[in-house]
Order: structure tokens, then sequence, then C-alpha cells
């Protein structure tokens, strides 16, 4: 899995129907320096995470079916809205 | 499954079960556009390809079926095998 | 599956009982692997597997486990994923890579290889891998 | 797997099910360069590892500044499944899980034997 911040939501009114409506955010992945990495994801949502939340997304064909159901096609799901995390200085 | 250009062979008299007895290739594989990526991808070849062919490689459970069709082959211990031998491309 | 090369061994005695005693070797990819896998990903088994290690596998190594009795500097191929498992024991061994050959000899056509387009750079690297 | 430095810990309480009570720990890969060839590697004198933060789930009680091994996918799933029927499918949504706290890492040099 990978740690996130929520930058945006797409909205596809011509969608394919195997994303069956669900909720799509684009996330940021976190760097331990904090550097702002330029790759989204594009994760779909069934936690009702939003704009500036910190969330986890896990990707795989397995963690799409056990959370938002087989028939949706992206594998980056989010699994958790994080509540608070803590870097060790290293 | 991806495109690839085999490259190399590769011999090996102590190998996991299943895989005796079968010839493994090196395949450059290569992007969407058909451009090579550098990566290198060992695959088992039943169709004979030899080096300089364009094939298509396919992975885990599509690659055990090419070897052997059928839900009891997970006794096959690879996961990619040669699928394709590509005569042209568009 | 990925050819490379073993370089290291890892010893942990706090471990998954169900890894048992198996020996854990660290591997090199041979070629080039900035992102690691993600075509390698594009397939089934891998996209849980591996897919999502693409931020780990800037990581340029992996360890897998070995009952073939590689020993370090030998060239390797290494499986992923379910067959990886089944060599190490079974389905529910939680182990994700694992040496499946070990290579006596790899040889690489460079000129197919630069015909297949690969640059200098490409080619500078896998001499040195088969070198 | 791959091998990494424990750096942190993430909690979330807005979570799918099966993931609840699962302790969440942030792992920096190390990149093959930073284990040093020869470097007989114990916990404390890790060099830097890479800058991306793998999220992990652990049973192993991994702690700051520890290596660990993480592996991906199904064998992640199986290792925060401790009662697991033989040929059960985990059923917990997950990618990645420590299955070793690393004692030693021997890295041999890259000279050509």
């Amino acid at each position: 899995m990978w740690m996130g911040r929520v930058v945006g939501r797409l909205w596809a009114a011509r969608q394919a129907a195997s994303l069956a409506g669900r909720k799509l955010l684009l996330v940021r992945p976190e760097t331990a320096s904090g550097a702002e990495g330029h790759r989204l994801i594009v994760a779909v949502d069934g936690l009702d995470a939003g704009p500036g939340d910190r969330v986890i997304v896990a990707h795989g064909s397995r963690v799409r079916d056990l959370t938002v159901g087989a028939e949706v096609a992206d594998q980056d799901v989010v699994i958790g809205i994080v509540d608070g995390h803590e870097l060790y200085p290293s | 499954m991806i495109r690839g250009t085999v490259v190399g062979q590769v011999w090996a008299t102590r190998k996991a079960r299943g895989l005796e007895g079968r010839k493994l290739l090196v395949v450059a594989a290569r992007d969407a556009e058909g451009r090579p990526t550098g990566r290198l991808v060992v695959a088992v070849d039943v169709l004979d390809a030899g080096v300089g062919e364009d094939v298509t490689v396919a992975f885990g459970s599509g690659a055990r079926n090419v070897l052997r069709p059928g839900p009891e082959n997970r006794d096959l211990l690879c996961d990619a095998a040669v699928a394709a031998i590509v005569e042209g491309a568009g | 599956m990925i050819l490379g090369r073993v370089v290291g061994q890892v010893w942990a005695t706090r471990r998954d009982a169900r890894l048992g005693r198996a020996k854990l070797l660290v591997v090199r990819p041979t070629g080039i692997y900035e992102p690691a896998f993600d075509e390698i990903a594009s397939g089934e088994i891998a996209s849980g597997e591996i897919a999502s290690g693409e931020t780990a596998f800037g990581a340029r190594h992996l360890v897998a486990t070995d009952d073939l009795d590689a020993g370090i500097g030998d060239q390797v191929v290494v499986c992923l994923g379910a067959p990886a498992r089944a060599s190490a024991g079974g389905n529910d061994v939680p182990v994700d890579a694992a040496v499946m050959a070990v290579v006596d000899r790899a040889e690489i056509d460079l000129h197919a290889l630069g015909a297949a387009g690969a640059g200098p750079g490409i080619r500078r690297k896998l001499t040195e891998a088969f070198g | 797997m791959f091998l990494g430095r424990v750096a942190g810990t993430v909690w979330s309480t807005v979570k799918w099910p099966e993931t609840r009570g699962l302790k969440l720990l942030l792992v920096r890969p190390y990149r093959l360069g930073d284990l040093a060839p020869g470097a007989v590697r114990a916990g404390a004198e890790a060099s830097e590892p890479t800058d991306d933060l793998v999220v992990c789930a652990d049973l192993l009680d991994a702690g700051p500044g520890d290596d660990v091994l993480v592996a991906f996918g199904h064998a992640a799933r199986v290792a925060v499944s401790e009662k697991l029927a033989p040929g059960a499918k985990p059923n917990v949504p997950i990618d990645a899980a420590v299955v070793a706290v690393v004692d030693r890492v021997e890295i041999e040099s890259e000279t050509r034997r």
C-alpha cells in the first residue's frame, strides 16, 4: 500500500460501465522527504474520502474484489482514510 | 501479456519442479508503443521461438495455461511463457 | 520470470512461522529495472504481487526464498506469486518470490538486442551483467 | 519481497472492516546501492533508503529503525491471517505486510567471482 493526498476527483459522465458509477479520486503519493511527486493515481473510493484527505491506497484484483466489487475496473482502491501518521527521526 | 523480442536463452540443470526439460528464453520487453523498456523477462518457450523473433509473453495463470491448459496446472512453477510468435504487427 | 544475480543473504530469526527456515537471498535483477516489474505487473498474477511494489522496486533488489542452494554470485531465475509460494512449501507460505533455477549458462545476443532497439546504455549494462 | 527500514507508523479508523485492528507501518525500501557491498548490516547501522514510503501491515511488532522484509499481494494477506483454513483465500484487502524483522543482511561485493 501507499499513503497519498487526495488532490481531486474525476467526474466522467461517460465512463466504462465497469466503473459502476463509483467515485474516482486523484491521489498524489507522499514520499518520506515530503517531496511533491508529480505522479497522480486514479483510485476508486468507497469510504467517502474527500479533497485534502490523506488516504491509504492498496492495489490488485483481490483487493478490488474484497472492497468495491469485482465488476469495478480500477484496481487501485482507497482502503483507509488516515487520521494521523508519524515519521520517526532517521 | 506483453510484446518483446527474443534476445537470448538460459540453460540451467538445477531447476524447480515442472521446469525440467523446458526451454527458457530471455525476452527484451517492449512498451505499448513497441519501444524496448530495457527490461528482460525470462519465459518458458514451447513454440521454439528463436533469437531475434518478435513474441508475446503471457504471465501468471495465462502462462501456465500456455504450457498445460486447465485449472490443475499449479504444479507448473513458472510465471511467464511465450504465448505467440508474432508474424507482423500493425 | 526475472533473471538476476545473487548478491547477498538475509538472516531473520523473528519471522512469520510459515516461512520456516527458508533461506532468503538478495537478488539484483539483470537489465534495467526502473521502475521494476511494471510490465510484468501487467499479468494477472503479478498485479497484486508486484504492481503495488512499483514504488518499492525503485529499490533495484528483491529477496527470494531458495531451496536450490544458489550461492552468492550465482545467476538465477526468480519466479513471482503463486509458483513462488508453491516452491516454498504451499499457497499459505507468505512469500512472493523464489529462485526457480540456478543458471549454468546464459547467452544474450547483443546484436538481437540492438536490433530490438535497445540503446547503447542498455547493451553496455547487459554486457557487464553477462561479462 | 524487498528490504526496507521502518520509518514511521500510520493510524486510520475509517477503513474497510477486515483491516480493523491491523497495525500499519511506513517502510522505506532500501535501494541496492544503499546495501553497500561487503557491509554486514544490523538494524542500527542501516544507511539511507529510498524516498518511497510503503504502508505495510505488521504482526511482528517491528519498531522504529528496524530493518524488515516485506512481502506483497497474496503473501501479505496470508501474513496477516494467522488462522487460515488450508486452501482458504484470506479476505483482508491489503497488498503489503512485514514477514520478517531482519537481524543481519550480508551483501557480497559486486566483483565477479
